[in-house]
């Protein structure tokens, strides 16, 4: 039954075989941007829930960094190359970090978030940028990755880490997209509309922060390690405010509105920029900004409402009862 | 008949202004009951306590022989006891139908799975058929902030009604009603509450309403209780008709003091 | 006894040029609620016109008194006009968007302010440091000081100052007040808000240009300048509570003084120094030292 | 009832990707476009040239360093470059430049992108020691040439790539830099007693005081650190270190600051006495001495990461390399022009030698080579023949008020095989053992 599968999910599983294809079709360079827009897009997807609830992270880049440094440094110092033992290690890392730091976050809201988020993200930045055993600034690079003692190489390496890549960055979306249809999902809508409200109806608006906080760390990790992986190698510029903002620029950009506008949006940016710096290697940044600036202007809900303005339009139609959270 | 709620020498100061003083009420089981008092008489600030939005500086709240007094919002709600806005408080970017959605999702004390869709077939049919008690149904699928503030009132009574509360506050039910609707408006509510046996207290400026739909009746004034018994006899009590009824058309220095206007809204 | 009279010292000349930099953000998100990251911009073009004009002025040979003129000039024109091209030309249409989709409009007015720099000032540095030398050094405890450090610790005073009495003594200020604390009743009331913005849009970007500007002579002015106010200037108006002028002040001290302390009491903390600040500060006060009062709901 | 739903969602799933795949098919079209046109000309050879192009390393380090390589490229396509690089072309071949700009969150796949969709013969840039790291490795895994011609880290090919087949770097590491600043100061006989350092707090201000304190612990006993101030990379306000600089009285201050840091550090600190009170060594101070001219106070002991500017030694190339340079942009070039004409030259003596614009002849002939640089001889001794050494110089400024020009005097210049550590040695093993086989003459 479709009860099971709403149409977001079906596209991404759609997309998920198209996805793996795309590594033979397409010219490697852009099958490499869609790998680390993958890992990118995860950390907004990260950042997309919590906006949700109407909570915008500019330290996102935090967990994306813990992740990112936790399976490296798993590698570095315990000489595990088992990419699923360093994910492992990464998801942990901000489980732990974002459980604990949940208690002081889950109680701001509006700009509030967004500055302690960063000011926090600021922080392991210094620190991680005067660790000289990590590398200091200049980071440290990642063992490639081997699978259950199976250790690849060269093409075999990468299309195996690609395709994982592939699974697991549909299988974080599909989940987050029920996330988003759960009951916390659902608080979360409401706390965005109105957090008195929701304290009246009974449930505690701190709480569902709190998890939607610990949700979010947990997929911008495993961003994190997902996009460290195929490059090999991490810095304390993840963690940099900088890094935080694009991803929720991007968030923005591609609009709330469904689960795979972020991937997609990550990937389109990207390859925006690609082609800015291309045309014009001293100033990308103004069209970067342009091209942003007239998003904003003509699309205030993001590149996705594009087609959900297209799908209501054709609804009408069809008359029949809009779905809800669709 | 069983007391349900009862208060005991409540008090509530800001700063050197005292929003409730010594107020003593008790409700019973079933009970309707409304509440009246000029702007910045403390009415508000009562319901603010009951239901944990407001700590009381002193006294206490006794809900079915069990202290509450302080206990969060959200603590308050599940034992039983709801409230709707004066001003109401919405989702306001969203349908009319999830709105009741969220709030029926919350009411649900069920285990909550993260990974499993928290709305399905039933609850929408459940929600279609709240708002038809409200006789409301035909607004589920606009957005609340295109509504006329009449339909908003009794969406928030609705969803202040989906817990299945024993203890239910209004808050001006009818404010932003229009004149010739408000008895309508009110009948609609009354007969929807009806239906099931909760306590309802409301707060109301028309005494034409408080006559016709409660039989007992509270009179606030500057945060004490002015008059409490049989509708008919308070609003003949001679310092109810000077202080309460008499002010309603002009309005005195301290009903305009910042702290309690702000209060109020 | 030394090392507290420097970190006195270093931190409010640190916290001076801190509030320069900050006070126009708070300004603007203080009446607009807009979260202005093009603040940056307005920055690096104060410090660019500032330190050009300056080196136009001094290659004539002319006495360096009169090159302090150019400094306020330069925020003036600079600020004046790029504040008022981005608020009549692009924030105009955007007035009534979501806060936050305001800091996106606004960071993709910084990212073309950026190369708009770069495109009519080139990559190259500017130095203008005559105006720092010019009137010396003074001691204290031994240490010598530049005048012009004073000098700008009296005009971050001074701006502060007017500040305060243009808003509290005059009755634009008191009007202005009023849209700070509530934007639809005061619309109601009649006063012309948009007109309230613009002014408040452009006085801000001048007042970040300022900034720029007036510590162009102690810097070399290169690309890349503006990014990095950005962030310091946030944290010092969260401090402080967004909005609110005199927590701007009080914010850039704690900030300032955070940061001469780390220096030289524990140097390697002074690259997080501020953002501990900031987090210890938020703990504390979740919203800020002086936030603007949020009115009840119910 | 499902099955209706199901080709509805794939209906739309369709219709509302048309876009998506729209945006993406004219990527995909331009890519193929401009790769064929790449394979179409075989005369040519293209490189891929990375440097900063905005942020703040721009103004110092990559707009320079893309000056020269537009200078370079054309010289050598036009074979206006004095003997022995008078033929025209890279072993007959013509330079086709593409630059990009490193300042970009995503360096490798902008690498990649280079590689394939660009389809470049081979890619020279990157002055971050960051970008290094992360671009060797994928440089050896795309089998592509890649020049570093200016980061500084010692570790691309002590822990990184140890085993380089395709990753060569044209200049010197920065453990030079630091170690030579030390033995210049022991030579001049300024007093070692106590040192001070003011350094960026990221990688390249750590490991250059970490190198300098180290070496000179090992050359002076008993000497003493007084201060080590760390700030913020593009802080621009030094006020309070300078104050701390000033309290703790150091005999010499040591900065490996850079660009826009290292001249708001010079303005503040001379302001205040900084420079009559302690010697200042600045490791980068040469992109600076020009564009100061009387700020600079006269003393300051000046690095150029090599014997580049106005440390290289006087040559038919050097003269003309200046000239061109100064003729073309109007300043006299600074030591990433230096080290990207020196990477260039290399290229275009390997391809010389070995005939051929091929990849791996380049490789072949680049591998342990000895070519002319304008700053005078380099060799690919290390790592196999792919990191290069050279002599280093430090000098000390000296403004002729006059004249209007700034000069060094003084200058002293170290052979590679005395501020490099041998190889197979790594730099803070080889600093903290006591020099062991250094040849200074």
């Amino acid at each position: 039954m479709t009860k099971h599968l709403d149409r977001t999910e079906i596209g991404l599983l759609v997309a998920l075989p198209l996805l793996i294809c795309i590594a033979f079709v397409l010219p490697k360079w852009i099958v490499n941007y869609v790998h680390v827009s993958m890992g990118t897009g995860l950390v907004a997807l990260g950042v997309m829930i919590q906006m949700r609830a109407g909570l915008v992270s500019f330290g996102q880049g935090l967990y994306f960094c813990v992740g990112g440094y936790a399976a490296g440094m798993t590698g570095k110092f315990l000489g595990v190359t088992d990419f699923f033992v360093l994910l492992s290690a990464g998801i942990a890392a901000a489980l732990c970090l974002s459980f604990v730091l949940g208690f002081l976050l889950r109680r701001y809201r509006e700009i509030f978030y967004a500055m302690l988020s960063l000011a926090i993200s600021m922080i392991l930045f210094g620190l991680l940028s005067s660790t000289e055993e990590l590398g200091s600034t200049d980071g440290f690079n990642l063992p490639t990755a081997s699978y259950f003692g199976w250790s690849p190489t060269g093409e075999t390496a990468r299309l195996t880490l690609y395709t994982l890549t592939c699974f697991i960055a549909i299988g974080c979306a599909i989940a987050l997209n029920r996330f988003l249809k759960s009951r916390v999902g659902y608080v979360n809508e409401a706390i965005r509309e109105n957090e008195l409200r929701v304290e009246y109806l009974g449930t505690s608006a701190h709480n569902a922060v709190h998890l939607t906080y610990v949700v979010a760390a947990v997929v911008s990790a495993i961003g994190g390690v997902l996009w460290a992986l195929p490059l090999g190698h991490v810095d304390p510029e993840m963690t940099n405010w900088t890094t935080s903002g694009q991803f929720v620029f991007v968030s923005i950009l591609s609009g709330t509105g469904n689960i795979a506008a972020p991937l997609i949006g990550t990937f389109l940016l990207e390859i925006i920029r690609v082609y800015a710096v291309e045309l014009s290697p001293n100033t990308w940044q103004l069209i970067l900004g342009s091209v942003m600036l007239f998003t904003i202007i003509f699309l205030p809900k993001g590149l996705w409402s594009l087609i959900t303005s297209k799908q209501k339009s054709s609804k009408k139609i069809g008359a029949s009862a809009p779905k809800p959270g669709e | 008949m069983t007391t349900l709620l009862e208060t005991r020498h409540l008090e509530m100061k800001f700063g050197a202004v005292y929003a409730a003083r010594d107020v003593n009420i008790t409700i019973n089981e079933g009970e309707i009951l409304g509440v009246i008092g000029s702007n910045g008489a403390g009415k508000t600030t009562f319901v603010n306590m009951v239901t944990g939005y407001l700590s009381p500086t002193s006294g206490d709240i006794i809900y079915r022989g069990n202290k509450i007094t302080g206990k969060a919002t959200r603590d308050i709600t599940r034992l039983g006891i709801c409230r709707s806005f004066q001003i109401p408080q919405l989702f306001p970017e969203l349908p009319v139908l999830e709105n009741m959605l969220i709030a029926l999702t919350i009411a649900k004390q069920e285990k909550p799975s993260l990974f499993r869709p928290a709305i399905d077939r039933a609850l929408e049919d459940e929600a279609h058929e709240l708002l038809s008690h409200f006789d409301i149904d035909q607004y589920a699928d606009q957005l609340i902030q295109t509504l006329p503030q009449g339909v908003r009132k009794l969406v928030d009574i609705a969803m202040a009604t989906v817990a299945k509360p024993d203890l239910l506050f209004l808050d001006e039910p009818t404010s932003g009603v229009s004149a010739d609707e408000k008895m309508e408006f009110m009948r609609v509510l009354i007969a929807a509450l009806k239906t099931t046996k909760t306590a309802v207290l409301f707060i109301e400026h028309d005494m034409e309403i408080v006559e016709e739909f409660s039989p007992r009746c509270v009179a606030f004034y500057e945060g004490t209780i002015l008059a409490d018994g049989p509708t008919d006899e308070v609003l003949q009590d001679d310092k109810v008709r000077e202080f309460v009824i008499g002010s309603e058309f002009h309005r005195t220095p301290t009903d305009a003091a910042p702290k309690e206007g702000a209060q109020q809204c | 006894m030394l090392t507290a009279i420097a970190i006195a010292v270093d931190g409010l000349g640190f916290a001076a040029w801190l509030f320069l930099s900050s006070v126009g953000l708070t300004l603007i998100y203080g009446v607009m609620r807009i979260l202005n990251i093009a603040h940056g911009g307005f920055y690096a073009l104060g410090a660019y016109s500032s330190a050009w004009a300056i080196g136009l002025y001094t290659a004539t040979g002319s006495p360096v008194a009169f090159s302090f003129l150019l400094i306020p000039l330069a925020a003036l024109i600079a600020g004046g006009i790029a504040g008022l091209l981005v608020e009549r030309g692009i924030l105009k249409f955007m007035y009534g968007r979501d806060e936050v989709l305001m800091v996106l409009v606004t960071y993709a007015v910084f990212l073309i302010l950026e190369d708009v720099t770069k495109l009519i000032w080139g990559t190259e540095s500017y130095i203008a440091w005559q105006p720092a030398f010019h009137f010396g050094t003074v001691e204290i405890v031994g240490i010598p000081y530049t005048v012009y450090k004073f000098l700008i610790i009296g005009t971050a005073l001074l701006v502060g100052l007017s500040l305060f009495l243009v808003l509290n003594k005059t009755r634009v200020g008191k009007l202005l007040l009023v849209v700070i604390e509530d934007r639809e009743i005061s619309s109601a009331l009649g006063i012309n808000v948009t007109l309230f913005f613009s002014v408040t849009f452009v006085v801000g970007a001048i007042l970040g240009a300022l900034g720029g500007a007036i510590t162009a002579p102690e810097i070399s002015v290169s690309p890349g300048i503006g990014a990095e106010i950005i962030v310091l200037s946030f944290a010092v108006i969260v401090i402080g509570g967004m909005g609110s002028i005199g927590g701007a002040m009080i914010g850039a001290v704690i900030v300032g003084f955070a940061r001469a302390a780390s220096v030289h009491l524990y140097p390697p903390a002074e690259l997080f120094s501020i953002y501990l600040v900031m987090a210890a500060v938020l703990a504390v006060k979740p919203y800020g030292l002086f936030a603007l009062a949020e009115s009840r709901k119910i | 009832m499902t099955k209706s739903r199901l080709g509805a969602s794939f209906g739309s799933l369709l219709r509302n990707s048309t876009s998506i795949i729209m945006a993406a098919g004219i990527g995909v079209t331009a890519a193929f476009a401009t790769a064929g046109t790449a394979q179409a000309e075989d005369a040519s050879v293209k490189i891929g040239f990375v440097t900063f192009l905005s942020g703040g390393a721009a103004g110092p380090f990559g707009v320079p360093a893309r000056n020269a390589a537009e200078l370079m490229i054309q010289s050598i396509n036009s074979g206006a470059i004095p003997a022995p690089y008078g033929t025209a072309g890279v072993g007959g071949a013509k330079i086709d430049p593409i630059f990009v700009d490193e300042n970009s969150k995503q360096k490798n796949a902008d690498y990649l992108k280079l590689v394939e969709k660009d389809g470049v013969d081979m890619v020279v840039g990157y002055i971050s020691s960051g970008s290094c790291k992360a671009i060797a490795p994928e440089a050896e895994k795309a089998q592509k040439l890649t020049i570093l011609f200016d980061c500084g880290t010692p570790q691309i090919f002590e822990d990184i790539v140890t085993d380089p087949k395709y990753t060569f770097r044209t200049g010197g590491h920065a453990t030079m830099d630091n170690v030579a600043a030390a033995r210049y100061l022991q030579q001049q006989d300024v007093s070692l007693d106590s040192i001070a350092g003011i350094n960026q707090n990221y990688a390249w201000g750590q490991d250059s005081w970490r190198d300098f304190s180290q070496s000179v612990l090992q050359l002076k006993d008993g000497a003493t650190v007084s201060t080590e101030q760390f700030p913020k990379i593009y802080a621009g306000q030094y006020g309070s270190e300078v104050s701390a600089i000033l309290t703790s009285k150091p005999n010499v201050v040591h900065s490996s600051f850079w660009g826009g840091d290292m001249e708001a550090f010079i303005i503040q600190g001379s302001a205040r006495g900084v420079f009559e009170r302690s010697k200042v060594v600045l490791t980068t101070g040469e992109t600076a001495m020009h564009r100061l001219g009387g700020q600079m106070p006269n003393g300051t002991v000046i690095g150029a990461r090599g014997p580049h500017g106005d440390l290289a030694p006087e040559s038919e190339l050097n003269d003309w390399f200046r000239k061109a340079y100064f003729d073309r942009f109007g300043t006299l070039p600074t030591y990433p022009s230096y080290k990207m004409a020196q990477a260039l030259l290399g290229v275009k003596a390997a391809a010389d030698k070995a005939g051929s614009a091929d990849q791996d002849a380049i490789i072949g002939a680049l591998r342990g080579l000895e070519w002319e640089g304008p700053s005078g001889k380099v060799t690919m001794a290390l790592a196999n023949g792919h990191q290069a050494i050279q002599d280093t110089a430090y000098g000390t400024y000296m403004y002729d008020k006059d004249a209007g020009k700034a000069t060094l005097v003084d200058i002293v210049r170290f052979p590679a095989e005395c501020v490099n550590p041998p190889a197979g040695v790594t730099s803070i093993d080889w600093i903290k053992g006591g020099f062991q086989g250094a040849a200074c003459d």
